[in-house]
């Protein structure tokens, strides 16, 4: 998709655990499975190693969505990761809704390693929502902004 | 004398608006702070003491001194701008007219603080007496007569009148400008107001706190005092005494990264912070003890000493009322006191 | 009161304990301050009150560095605090000798000049003895009349139960102060449209000062070093700049003793610009409790912890929310 | 419309990627109008491909699926042959003499032995 | 601050044809920290690699960012090539510009920006990376290989005859696996049992091999190098040592109803049974569902005629605890459920039957003594109809997505046998494709049409009708002619598609590797890592893995052992530094850490600290370096950021953070 100057880019941040998601990122590639341009991949070990103050801080520089990726539960590399990540980014996303923040800003997929179609389809998907919603303005600080 | 009916107040303040910034005392979820003046804020004059004093007008909590902007291998820095245009502060009280001084002390003497002079130089005073003094409040005890503060414009609220009486230059000017709208008057309420006010001053019972024994030259005496580990104990290192003090002073200078660049802002900071001076070697003062007697020698004994006898406290009762833990500077007063008695 | 203060000399006379943590009377009616008594002598200034609201269960953290044990005073709730401290390793409870002391609701004298009473003299009706449902409040301006609940600090009219959960002794009554739902504002909160929600919370959040009371009276806040104060996360800060900052604050804040805080209000309670901090916090405890089951901070010290713990079943994360 | 476009809309109103279609065969084994249709309905699939869609237009089979759906349900590409002859009849059907049906006429057609499915599967189909 | 290298790579064409790689040199040379960056066409190559020592050595650089193909596939290479040039090798950070930018992106400003934007974040990450050093952990001579099939077997015995103790754990009561079920095979004919008994017979008889049978494994923890395994042996209610294998047991006992599992239930089996005649060992069990003494309480037949006195009827599980170096796993595979098929009547004839089972009826041993009869009324059927592809090749719920790979040429060869046999039946093949690559598979299948007469019709079947006359109507599509065909059947042989043996789950949870959604165990990398699953020390063999046949199995065992030996061959390995580390002036002391770590790799301890001149006591948390896999769990749950993840810090992921975000 060729660069239009008026079109709103999000800026987004993909955690993918390094197990599954970023294997899966990689077939994806591999696979030649597109999806924008927007998505940025930021490889972590496990999703339990997402801290909610990575992804506040991601806003709080601009970012306009944020997805974190992990093995599906019960496939965790870690065994055990996954599971905790999930109780965690449920509480952190309740929270974020509840602070009357646009439900959809942030997203927890898990995609396994064979998963390239899911991934693709994933981050394409992702972005058509952020694009919906429009600039992150909620979340982000203002000193940021120019 | 001159006066407006209470009743025209909000034509008052929509012609300084016009022209100026005006903060006053505004009600926001509950609570009022000084704010800068809408139209629709809900201007609260009858609250004695805002939460936070008004020294944000002059000292923000926070404020952006310059910026580095990185283009490529170039960095440029543009300064943040001074003041240039008048603000009004309206409605600050007879302490904390003496907290801003006690501030010039420090801002206004050499190195001059750039930012605070500008804001000096662009902000106008119009006090406000008080009329119903609690009983958290001792000004007295550092020589303020809440009644008739000094700025440059002083005014009392009478029932359904406000009186304006200008002071200063400044405050004539402003005067002139909002002429339209003021009308002469005789001070005879104004008086009877301030009597009745100075018998309630009388009557309350941190007003008449002694002070004697707190001076610049009683350094050593008070610092090694053994009281200071038994009155610190319930303090629980927060800001809140510091950050709603009209005299506290202290900044810290920290970088923000944008992603393009840097801001470098000064932003308030506590004594009573862990990391308050922290340097490269460790922290000069270690304990909250400490840095809880920091804060009461500075007031009451570093300052004086240094400022004529002028102590950087004006009795606001701010953090009397605040302290999570109960404790305040009129609660170590009185200890000492009591400790010097027991003697 | 006096019983409590029998009961310490006690203590502290046959050596079962080295001093007592308490309140101590203040110079008003209202602002007793937490306080350590080494004599019997000291305790002479020792005070129980509907006053009283300060949660001592965090200086035990300090007072379990010291030598021999400390006979500490606690509130049904403050127990709470307590047993997650204990819980958590924080706190000794070798070096601690507990009395749980009842509790009638705590007032707020916020909420007292919220009524319109100032210039404070006296106030009645706010002892442990006395059974009073109005208290009577000599003032320069008059006398006023409040009544008891009325003046209540929030976390009182949604009390969790006058029943101490860890202790070595109980003296004094309780009464049942319970008059609202503990969940019901932020239900309300939760039926909000996003922009309401938003602007709720804006305003709330922008007139914190950033003066960390809350963080510091909190019993769960019981870091070392906070991690706003380290540069762990290059996330150390000291006065808000920006309105985001607070809610970095605070959502991370609510974030760090989600499952741990035991709703003991003090942030609530202490905070000068009267933000609703409490509302962050329960949030979480309802979510908790909704998603993984009741739940009660403190309650059980081997309970599993809501976010040390997991469940296959759990639900996903994007699944619609309420 | 040049055939590509109708090889679209097809692909658009059946929802169906017939590039899915793996040519195993089995629509055409599990029919059982297959003896009747002259283009198989196999062969539909590559009809479609091919964007040759006037010979399905006028092919017999056309009318000659009884949308038994068997194909769609034993399809194992999810193909679905019979959704792409549906949709075949649907452009047909709407394209010929431009003569839909507009809500105001339903009341003049109804009748008391009218099932509702009927109409409404008659609106979805006949409307513009 | 950090002198860093940028080297971005071409990778020929495949970034470069994408990504302005010459504009991403030239914009984060600009990047604060970056004193050297160029590109090269093969950064992977000798020469690429040169590169980076050549620049680390001149320019004295401290970081090395490497813009290039997914760290998965060159990290190690880069870190090898860093260290050779005398750096730490964790000072190097990959920006994968291929598979996340250059592959999915077709226009080159944006792919160019993007890859600028992941140089950027590595660039930052490295700004912050520490050296780190490798510890070494011991490493147990001994392996463990889940599965007594073919491919276990094999495993096993390349592993024993290279020195190395194997034990072999199979959940049935004897190895040999799907291939001793099967009757002939191809493209040899070669009777299965024949080539199979004697690995048996080896594996069982060999010193280095220990094998469990009817046993399963419980659970596992520890590492590569350092696994802790307990496998349960199930009662088998019969002392092995007992027992003489005389099989009296078996025909004295008097319940004989249970289905019999190795016959594809197409036949019964007595409540004591070994599976087969060859099993190894020759040692029955009690079904205890079936049997009549453990569901009433009264019978003790087998015991009463046991000379050996082998019956023991309180056996119990025994938990067996075992260290091993290396897990080869080789669960195999089974044929789908074909429920969701009822266009074929599986479920409603008795005549309708998989491959498997055609298996079990051509073989001796099975339940039509190795006649082809029909198992609804034991005839011999004139017309059978083969179908390819059932349940494989679906992208539907129903089947499986993939080609079972194994179906066309085992129809061929059951096709080519039944001619050959029964050279009076008709035989039908079904076919979409017929997929024949591999030695002599070509030939085998003309041989069966062009030798045999088999008739394969281009084509599928829709559906399968049993008829009144107890025929099959078969209801097919002959696509070269363009016909409906409709065909009475005697019999229908359906080609099932396979899947993983359904204990794989289970097992990979416990090993932590991963498996894909058709439950294949993933390999660490499909092209070059085909035997190792992405989880250290864990090997993949046969089927478990992706569908083979035989001799694919044999090879890729043997593979597995050779990755085993490998492994098992050293004394020690070095471990991965990426582990938590705290902060323990920071620490708490509170204990959350330690309840979510997976490997119990956080204790803690009393310790005297100095924290800026306050000496105390404080409880902190100490991190075993040797058992922290370093997930991240821990950091996580610290409040206070005392607990990190070196390689993986907080700051640095919020300088990546912040380097996107910008």
């Amino acid at each position: 998709m060729p660069l239009n100057e008026n079109e709103f880019r999000p800026k987004i941040v993909a955690f993918c655990c390094n197990w599954c998601s970023y294997a899966g990122a990689d077939l994806a590639g591999s696979s030649r499975l597109s999806y924008p341009a927007d998505v940025k991949i930021i490889k972590v070990p496990c999703s339990c190693r997402v801290n909610p103050m990575f992804i506040l801080r991601a806003f709080e520089k601009g970012a306009d969505g944020v997805i974190l990726c992990g093995c599906h539960p019960g496939d965790c590399h870690y065994s055990t990761g996954n599971y905790y990540a999930r109780r965690r980014m449920t509480l952190l996303f309740s929270m974020l809704d509840y602070l009357g923040i646009e439900k959809g800003r942030t997203r927890v997929e898990w995609v396994s390693a064979a998963e390239g179609v899911k991934f693709s389809q994933t981050m394409n998907e992702f972005v058509e929502k952020i694009r919906s919603l429009g600039e992150n303005v909620r979340l982000g600080d203002l000193r940021c902004k120019n | 004398m001159l006066k407006i009916a209470k009743t025209d107040l909000p034509a008052l303040f929509q012609k300084i608006a016009e022209t100026k910034d005006l903060y006053l005392p505004i009600r926001v979820a509950d609570q009022v702070n000084f704010g800068v003046y809408t139209q629709d804020a809900d201007v609260s004059l009858e609250t004695l003491k805002t939460v936070k004093s008004p020294k944000d007008a002059f000292f923000p909590q926070s404020e952006t001194l310059y910026t580095c902007n990185k283009t490529e291998n170039k960095i440029s820095i543009t300064p943040e701008e001074l003041q240039n245009k008048e603000f009004v502060v309206f409605g600050i009280k007879g302490c904390d007219v003496k907290g801003i001084e006690v501030l010039d002390k420090v801002f206004l003497s050499e190195p001059v603080d750039t930012f605070y002079k500008a804001r000096r130089d662009h902000g106008i005073l119009v006090a406000l007496a008080c009329n119903e003094p609690e009983e958290s409040c001792f000004c007295k005890a550092f020589g303020i007569d809440c009644t008739d503060p000094k700025a440059d414009v002083a005014t009392w609220l009478v029932e359904d009148v406000l009186y304006w009486n200008p002071l200063t230059e400044k405050g004539s000017a402003l005067t002139d400008a909002v002429k339209d709208l003021l009308s002469d008057a005789d001070d005879s309420k104004v008086k009877e107001q301030q009597e009745k006010t100075k018998a309630i001053v009388e009557k309350l019972p941190y007003m008449n706190l002694s002070l004697e024994g707190w001076n610049g030259d009683v350094l050593t005496e008070k610092f090694d005092s053994p009281l200071w580990e038994e009155l610190y104990q319930p303090c629980l290192a927060c800001g809140t005494c510091t950050f709603v003090c009209p005299t506290c002073q202290c900044y810290d200078i920290k970088d923000y990264n944008t992603g393009n660049g840097v801001q470098r802002y000064r932003c308030w900071d506590s004594c009573m912070y862990s990391d308050f001076t922290m340097m490269a070697h460790g922290n000069n003062r270690n304990s909250q003890m400490q840095r809880f007697r920091q804060r009461f020698m500075h007031k009451l004994v570093y300052f004086p000493a240094n400022n004529n006898g002028m102590y950087s406290c004006v009795g606001c009762g701010r953090c009397v009322e605040k302290c999570p833990a109960s404790l305040n500077i009129v609660k170590v007063v009185k200890a000492f006191q009591k400790e010097g008695g027991d003697k | 009161m006096q019983e409590l203060v029998n009961r310490a000399k006690e203590l502290l006379a046959n050596g079962t304990v080295q001093r007592v943590l308490g309140w101590k009377a203040g110079d008003m009616a209202y602002n007793p301050e937490p306080s350590y008594f080494e004599t019997e002598a000291d305790l002479s200034d020792f005070v129980y009150d509907a006053f009283c609201g300060a949660n001592l269960s965090k200086y035990m953290i300090e007072a379990s560095k010291k030598e021999g044990k400390t006979l500490v005073f606690l509130k049904p709730c403050d127990s709470y605090s307590f047993n997650q401290l204990l819980k958590e390793h924080r706190v000794d409870r070798e070096k601690a000798y507990i009395i749980g002391v009842g509790c009638k609701g705590k007032l707020d004298i916020e909420t007292i000049r919220k009524q319109g009473v100032k210039g404070i003299e006296e106030i009645s009706g706010a002892s442990m003895d006395d059974a009073c449902d109005t208290l009577k409040i000599k003032t320069i301006y008059g006398d006023k009349e409040v009544s008891y609940q009325s003046a209540m600090l929030e976390r009182c009219h949604v009390c969790k139960g006058k029943d101490h959960v860890v202790y070595d002794e109980v003296i004094g009554e309780s009464r049942d102060t319970v008059d609202g739902e503990r969940f019901s504002e932020v239900q309300r909160i939760e039926s909000m449209t996003p922009e309401e929600k938003f602007l709720f919370f804006q305003k709330e959040l922008s007139k914190c000062i950033r003066c960390n009371a809350c963080r510091n009276v909190c019993p769960a806040c019981s870091c070392r070093k906070c991690v706003f104060d380290s540069n762990k996360f290059d996330s150390a800060q000291k006065a808000n700049v920006d309105s985001f900052e607070e809610k970095m604050f605070h959502i991370i804040r609510a974030f760090h003793v989600a499952g741990r805080c035991t709703d003991c209000g003090e942030c609530s309670r202490v905070c000068p610009q009267g933000i609703p901090l409490h509302l962050f916090n329960r949030k979480f405890i309802k979510d908790i409790n909704e998603f993984y089951g009741d739940y009660t901070a403190g309650e059980d010290i081997d309970a599993e912890a809501p976010l040390t713990h997991f469940e296959f079943t759990d639900r996903e994360p994007n699944e619609e929310r309420g | 419309m040049s055939h590509r476009d109708y090889s679209g809309k097809i692909k658009e109103i059946s929802g169906v990627n017939p590039y899915k279609c793996m040519k195993c065969g089995k629509c055409s084994a599990t029919c059982p109008s297959f003896n009747e249709m002259d283009i198989k309905p196999h062969q539909f699939v590559s009809y479609v491909l091919n964007g040759d869609i006037e010979a399905l237009a006028e092919s017999k089979s056309l009318w000659k699926c009884l949308s038994c759906f068997a194909c769609v349900e034993r399809c194992p590409r999810d193909v679905k042959p019979g959704k792409l002859i549906d949709a075949a009849r649907q452009i047909v059907v709407r394209e010929r003499g431009g003569d839909y049906l507009s809500a105001d006429e339903i009341p003049e057609l109804l009748d008391e032995e009218l099932p509702q499915q009927l109409l409404v599967s008659a609106f979805r189909r006949y409307k513009r | 601050m950090q002198r860093i290298g940028v080297f971005v790579c071409h990778c020929g064409s495949n970034i470069a044809a994408t990504v302005d790689v010459k504009k991403v040199v030239e914009v984060v040379s600009k990047e604060p920290g970056v004193c050297h960056a160029e590109d090269y066409p093969y950064m992977c190559s000798e020469a690429g690699q040169m590169k980076i020592l050549e620049a680390v050595k001149e320019k004295n650089l401290s970081g090395v960012v490497v813009c290039s193909c997914s760290p998965r596939m060159h990290e190690a290479t880069f870190r090898k090539a860093a260290e050779r040039a005398g750096l730490n090798p964790y000072m190097v950070e990959i920006a994968n510009i291929r598979e996340h930018c250059s592959w999915i992106h077709k226009d080159m400003e944006e792919a160019t920006e993007k890859a600028v934007i992941l140089a950027r974040a590595a660039i930052a990450k490295v700004n912050l990376n520490t050296p780190l050093k490798a510890g070494e952990s011991r490493v147990t001579k001994r392996a463990l290989v889940i599965g007594g099939g073919i491919a276990g077997i094999q495993t096993a015995l390349d592993i024993a005859d290279a020195g190395y103790e194997v034990d072999i754990v199979e959940k049935t009561p004897s190895i040999g696996g799907r291939m001793s079920q099967l009757d002939k095979t191809f493209p040899t004919l070669d009777c299965s049992a024949c080539i199979l008994t004697p690995k048996m017979v080896e594996a069982a008889a060999h010193e280095k091999i220990n094998i469990y049978t009817y046993s399963e494994v419980d659970k596992v923890t520890g590492f590569v190098g350092d696994f802790t395994v307990d496998i349960r042996k199930k009662a088998r209610s019969v002392n092995s040592d007992k027992c003489t294998g005389c099989g009296v047991c078996q025909e004295k006992c008097p319940s004989k109803k249970s289905l019999n599992e190795f016959n594809r239930g197409l036949n019964t089996r007595s409540a004591i049974y070994t599976p087969f005649a060859q099993a190894i060992p020759n040692v029955p069990v009690i079904d205890r569902d079936a049997c009549i003494k453990f569901k009433t309480g009264k019978c003790g037949v087998c015991e009463k005629v046991c000379q050996a006195g082998a019956i023991d009827y309180n056996q119990q599980d025994e938990i067996i605890t075992e260290k091993y170096g290396a897990i080869v796993v080789a669960t195999g595979f089974d044929t789908i459920k074909l429920d969701n098929y009822d266009e074929y009547a599986y479920n409603q004839s008795k005549d309708v039957i998989t491959s498997l089972e055609l298996e079990r009826i051509m073989n001796a041993a099975g339940p039509t003594k190795g006649h082809l009869e029909r198992l609804s009324d034991g005839k011999a059927p004139k017309e059978m109809v083969f179908i390819q592809c059932v349940g494989s090749r679906c992208s539907d719920t129903r089947g499986k997505s993939y080609c079972s790979k194994i179906c066309c040429m085992y129809t061929a060869k059951h096709a080519m046998l039944i001619r050959d046999k029964y050279p009076d039946v008709n035989v039908t093949v079904f076919y979409i494709d017929v997929r024949t690559p591999g030695k002599n598979f070509d030939e085998f299948y003309r041989r069966a049409v062009e030798e045999y007469g088999v008739n394969y019709v281009k084509g599928q079947v829709g559906k399968v009708a049993p008829l009144p006359n107890g025929k099959l109507l078969v209801q097919g599509s002959d696509l070269l002619d363009n016909k409906q065909i409709l065909k009475e059947a005697d019999m229908v042989v359906l080609a099932t598609a396979i899947e993983p043996e359904a204990s794989v789950r289970k097992i990979a949870t416990m090993l932590t590797a991963s498996i894909d959604t058709n439950n294949f165990l993933t390999e660490a990398h499909p092209k070059l890592r085909p035997v190792e699953s992405p989880t250290a020390g864990v090997f993949l063999s046969g089927v478990c893995q992706g569908p083979k046949d035989i001799p694919e199995t044999v090879a890729q065992a043997g593979a597995a052992a050779v990755k085993a030996i490998g492994l098992l061959a050293k004394d020690k390995l070095t471990t991965n530094p990426c582990t938590a580390k705290p902060d323990e002036l920071l620490c708490n002391g509170c204990s959350q850490c330690a309840n979510v770590c997976p490997y119990g790799a956080i204790t803690y301890e009393n310790k005297e600290v100095n924290d800026h001149g306050i000496r105390e006591t404080r409880r902190v948390a100490q991190v075993n370096s040797a058992l922290c896999q370093g997930c991240g769990a821990c950091t996580v749950t610290c409040p206070s950021g005392a607990m990190d993840l070196q390689g993986f810090s907080n700051r640095q992921i919020i300088a990546e953070v912040d380097a996107i975000c910008r």
